[in-house]
């Protein structure tokens, strides 16, 4: 594992952010699932319930120009980065005015305009299309820096392999980024690796591996900075694992008896979202009220989203054929 | 006689075949994890606690090992049957299907056997382009692999026993709207036809086509979901007076011409029926082979009703556009007996 | 005007998009390495030594991070050309084309492009199984990707530079008996056909097929190596009377069906010649299409002759039985115009 | 890397073999090289030339029952592994008495009746097959073992990674032999990994990484009988790369232009064979003229299996139809 940079305390309108992303995340994914299950979402959802603070902790260290690549398990994701929660709501109840205009849904989520590529729902795709992403952006003589997820279960593909160690040789400018939530859908971890960490992986290709606390947003923000600044630099990727665990089912109705009780307990104590608001009032930093008035204003956006998605029209008949080919 | 629904009569045939044989065994994503699953659809659900984990492997989510690891188990005398969770992640796995498991036997001439069926859900249920395609098409264009696609409960049960006891590579194909999952598993839209499945042993032989609903007017070839809209359609068209022959293939490779033509020769008239994209869907050989040896007997042009040339699109309404209506196939054989 | 071959037609197409256009660059195996083969048949040869290795970029074997990298790359402002050694290893990146190349413009809503070329060698060459397909009919299956595939040095050329400038996906297949590489990397049976190219610069429009040979008996559709088999057949049916119409469909998607539709309607006879196995071919969606669409201008039942569903031998003598013939082609012909 | 077990020396008469071994490999070469361009052999040929310590350091450590995966180079492992060459010259001139009846050619060489699988010519796409070869014995009760070869460039293919990874997790008995010749094809070692060695990727997957010098055959041996015991005891897989060099060019006429004439003599200086040669005759183990023995008995065998393939029918045109389902 590489020495982590030291990196500058974040300032206060910083962590207040961190924890505005998480938060919003959080609660449009407890809303989502509500609607889901009173059927005004049709589908499935993959939600991140617990994941959030690998989410915002390593988005917030990336700067406009930056490209983000996601999974099948990407609102967390998309919100932390700052797409629209009202198209997001919309994509999901496939409506013309979503992300993808209904037409990509909830595993396909995205904002280009704002960086983050339009989800990649194949397990293991997005890293070599991210070390393609990262590719350009060198050839253009840009610093821009490609972040890419993938959850412990991609680092099995073999497109992961391939993708990892063509950004090792290059050097390319890519922070990849797992989220180990400790099972692949119902598999465990360690069922499928022989190893402790998919961070160990990084010797096979000459790059650093960090594992950090992924339910800890300043443990991530720090290592995500850290590969980040490496990253624009030129050094080349870095391979950093986030510990988690998402607290919900993998899609829509999963029962998750494939685990403990006893475990789904240990990891709802680590809920990295009540154990960051007691960081941020024990520490002083903010009064409890500060961060009230965050709630509240995510539940006016959220309120809002599904109103907007509601009166959407969905996508016209004949969009079908559209945008089939430039 | 028990009537049983696809799922339930595909998990009788995989532990019939188990129990009569130590050589079969499952592996896949998410198979057999106690607590989990049985797959994407319920399919080996109970199996690994019949079986154990040895015989039900749940693997990594490795698609290229997945049909590696069958194909060198079955080369040396094993039976394996291997699962796919969404017949889209066959293009990860492709290598594998295409150059080695379709081609060794030939290669060595005869001295290497693939015998193993990889399993592999199809359909398009509101889950956007990758999870929604019905890829059967890449496969009838590989010459090496068999290729199945039963609609009904008694051929799922009957053809998987058949493709676990051929001697080849057999790509099965399931209709994740037939397979009638329950619980936290079912799907929106599902058909999930159930079916009598007999008691005592039995196997529907790979390579038959069978005519679903007799008919002198117009021949259909529909199979998996298609299937049943085309009986629908079948049902309008009576109606007035247009009596439409409905012929499920069962299985793509080898395809039952002679049970088409038969049809074609006397009907004079041809529309199959597919899900997937049109352009060089499986649909497309059949229109070609047709358009070739029933010739003469062709009264009027040669019809397909399929998905249009796009991806799967998420949204349902979308969707409905995209996958083939009963009211398309009706409109599509209407318009043979017009003038055209 | 500069006679050459197609792979000199190819380079000179890549050098002047470089020179043109900063945002072009090639990656693939064995392309730029100094003192190595300018790919396995010598068409970037010289390039890396003018643009720097950096634009022509070697990969390690791992084709799915070709296809990944070069889709990454076009996501994000670039034109890549990526080359894949023979068009078999395709399977290898199948996901990477199928599921992602082809779908992220309509998954994302017309959000994302993805302006890329993939560069395959097609044709058997007594290299065995894995190492003599001609895939092209996997990839005309699959909406969101274009396939071309040119016969001569003027459509290499042309057609490459149209691939490049184009916005979406591009396969574009090349023949290895065609190329005309020289040296070490020539190969027995070569066609290697030189054609003239002109000075100034020009543009094959993908999407237009060609006559290659006027005449009023009977359609012949084929391209790349089978275009030169249609030709000669031409030739020899010719001095028995019958006057063939040579398509070269040049771009199989699109595919310029009024062309063939136009020339159909005069004939009443059509014949496809394609290399790859016979079922699900490419030709077999020309035949349904003119099954439907010309059904009533058809004199005969459409013909296609293609290799046979059996996997590409090694022998050179079983090669000659698999790889479609010229006398193939003229018995087809002619069995058209007995009685049938 | 893992300690080597100590192994007992080898007899003389495993000495003797394992310079046959070689011999035949290198004389077979040179041979057909000789035919291909006097036109007597179509297609194209990969040679192993300089390779042959460890195709026969590497086999010799198998028994009858074990499996053998090899590669697009596949001449000196089916030679050393014993299959016929007559069989093999007959395919290479695609005659119907060939080890594929002319189907297979150069690179699909085979004899599975002696446990050495027709080979596999997509790099990378054997290794998840002898995964599975493997698992067919652990499943069956025997302790037979798989033995896959690859090249060095194999090492970068989605198939690999996950082949060795399935083999590490289920503690399949198979070993994987690198054969890293420091090229792929025209592409050098170090511009396709940034690390040192292949077997640093054992790593990844929590199992023993063994590097040797391929060229010396005892050394291969002793590293592959490790290997092999290890797989046979159920204590899982090995990553053994050995570290080679191939004298002649990647296939057919090669002009080898992308490596030095000052590397290749360097490298010439280390050919297996003579200093096997060396070994052998200073040692005392053997007289020069026992080695010529062999020598002899080798032209012997190539005249004959030359004159075999020669007077052996071509295949009928009408076996294209056959063997393409059971
Ligand atoms: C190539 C491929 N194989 C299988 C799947 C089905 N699938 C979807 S999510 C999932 C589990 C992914 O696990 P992991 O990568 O750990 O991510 P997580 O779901 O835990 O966030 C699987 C198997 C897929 N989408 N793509
Ligand atoms: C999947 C795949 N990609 C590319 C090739 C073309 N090819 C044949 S041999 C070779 C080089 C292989 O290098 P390595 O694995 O080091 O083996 P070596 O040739 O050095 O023995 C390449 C690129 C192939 N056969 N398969
Ligand atoms: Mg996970
Ligand atoms: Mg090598």
């Amino acid at each position: 594992m590489d020495q982590q940079h030291t990196i500058p305390p974040l300032k206060k309108e910083a962590l207040l952010d961190l924890y505005r992303r998480m938060r919003l995340a959080r609660r449009f994914e407890e809303t989502v699932n509500d609607l889901y299950l009173q059927g005004r979402i049709p589908s499935t959802l993959h939600l991140a319930i617990g994941q959030e603070a690998t989410a915002a902790g390593a988005l917030q260290c990336l700067r406009p120009g930056d490209t983000v690549f996601s999974t099948h398990r990407p609102h967390a994701h998309a919100l932390a980065h700052g797409v629209s929660p009202h198209a997001m709501m919309a994509e999901l109840m496939a409506k013309s005015t979503g992300t993808c205009k209904g037409k990509g849904g909830s595993m396909h989520i995205g904002d280009f305009a704002r960086g983050f590529v339009p989800a990649i729902a194949i397990v293991g795709g997005n890293v070599p299309i991210a070390a393609g992403a990262a590719l350009a952006a060198t050839l253009q003589g840009s610093d821009a820096v490609t972040l890419c997820f993938f959850g412990d279960g991609a680092a099995n593909e073999g497109a992961w392999h391939e993708g990892v160690n063509i950004a090792a040789i290059w050097r390319l400018p890519v922070v990849f980024v797992c989220e180990n939530n400790l099972y692949a859908a119902s598999t465990p971890f360690q069922e499928a690796f022989s190893i402790a960490h998919v961070a160990d992986r990084a010797v096979a290709y000459g790059i650093p591996g960090v594992v950090v606390d992924g339910n800890d947003v300043l443990a991530v923000h720090a290592a995500t900075s850290a590969a980040v600044a490496r990253a624009r630099s030129g050094e080349g990727p870095t391979l950093l694992e986030c510990l988690t665990y998402r607290l919900c089912g993998h899609s829509r109705s999963d029962p998750r008896t494939y685990r403990t009780q006893q475990e789904e307990k240990e990891w709802q104590e680590r809920d990295p979202l009540p154990n960051f608001v007691a960081w941020l009032t024990a520490g002083g930093h903010f009064t409890p009220e500060a961060l009230q008035a965050v709630d509240q204003q995510i539940e006016a956006i959220l309120a809002d989203a599904i109103a907007f998605a509601e009166a959407s029209p969905s996508p016209e008949p004949m969009s079908l054929y559209e945008d089939v080919y430039a | 006689m028990a009537e049983m629904t696809i799922a339930e009569a595909l998990r009788q045939a995989l532990r019939e075949e188990m129990r009569r044989d130590p050589r079969v065994f499952l592996l896949g994503e998410d198979i057999g994890v106690p607590g989990g699953f049985g797959g994407a659809f319920t399919v080996t659900l109970g199996l690994a606690e019949e079986f154990g984990r040895q015989r039900v492997r749940d693997t990594p989510i490795s698609e290229a090992a997945i049909a590696g690891v069958a194909i060198g188990a079955a080369l040396c005398g094993m039976r394996p049957v291997a699962d796919v969770q969404y017949s889209d992640f066959l293009f990860n796995m492709m290598d594998q299907l295409v150059n080695q498991a379709a081609k060794l036997r030939y290669m060595s001439a005869g001295a290497l056997a693939v015998p193993m069926v990889m399993r592999a859900p199809v359909g398009a249920t509101a889950r956007g382009a990758q999870h929604a395609q019905s890829p059967e098409a890449f496969f009838t264009h590989v010459p090496g692999l068999k290729v199945v696609a039963p609609a009904t409960a008694y051929d799922a049960k009957g053809l998987l026993k058949a493709a676990i006891r051929d001697d080849n590579p057999v790509l099965f194909f399931e209709h994740k709207l037939l397979y009638g999952s329950k619980g936290a598993r079912s799907e929106k839209g599902a058909v999930s036809p159930k079916g009598e499945v007999p008691d005592e042993e039995y196997i529907v032989p790979i390579g038959e086509a069978t005519v679903r609903r007799a008919g002198k007017d117009v021949t259909i070839v529909a199979s998996l979901l298609m299937l049943y809209r085309a009986l629908e359609a079948a049902e309008v068209l009576a109606q007035e007076g247009i009596e439409a022959e409905v012929i499920d293939p069962r299985t793509l490779v080898p395809f039952d011409k002679e049970r088409v033509l038969h049809s074609v020769k006397k009907t004079g008239r041809l529309v199959i029926v597919e899900e997937d994209n049109l352009t060089n869907g499986w649909g497309a050989e059949v229109a070609a082979w047709m358009a070739d040896e029933a010739f003469v007997w062709l009264d009027a042009p040669i019809k397909r009703v399929a998905a249009p040339d796009v991806p799967p699109p998420f949204a349902p309404i979308l969707e409905q556009h995209y996958v083939p209506s009963t009211a398309r196939v009706v409109d599509t054989v209407r318009s043979l007996f017009g003038a055209y």
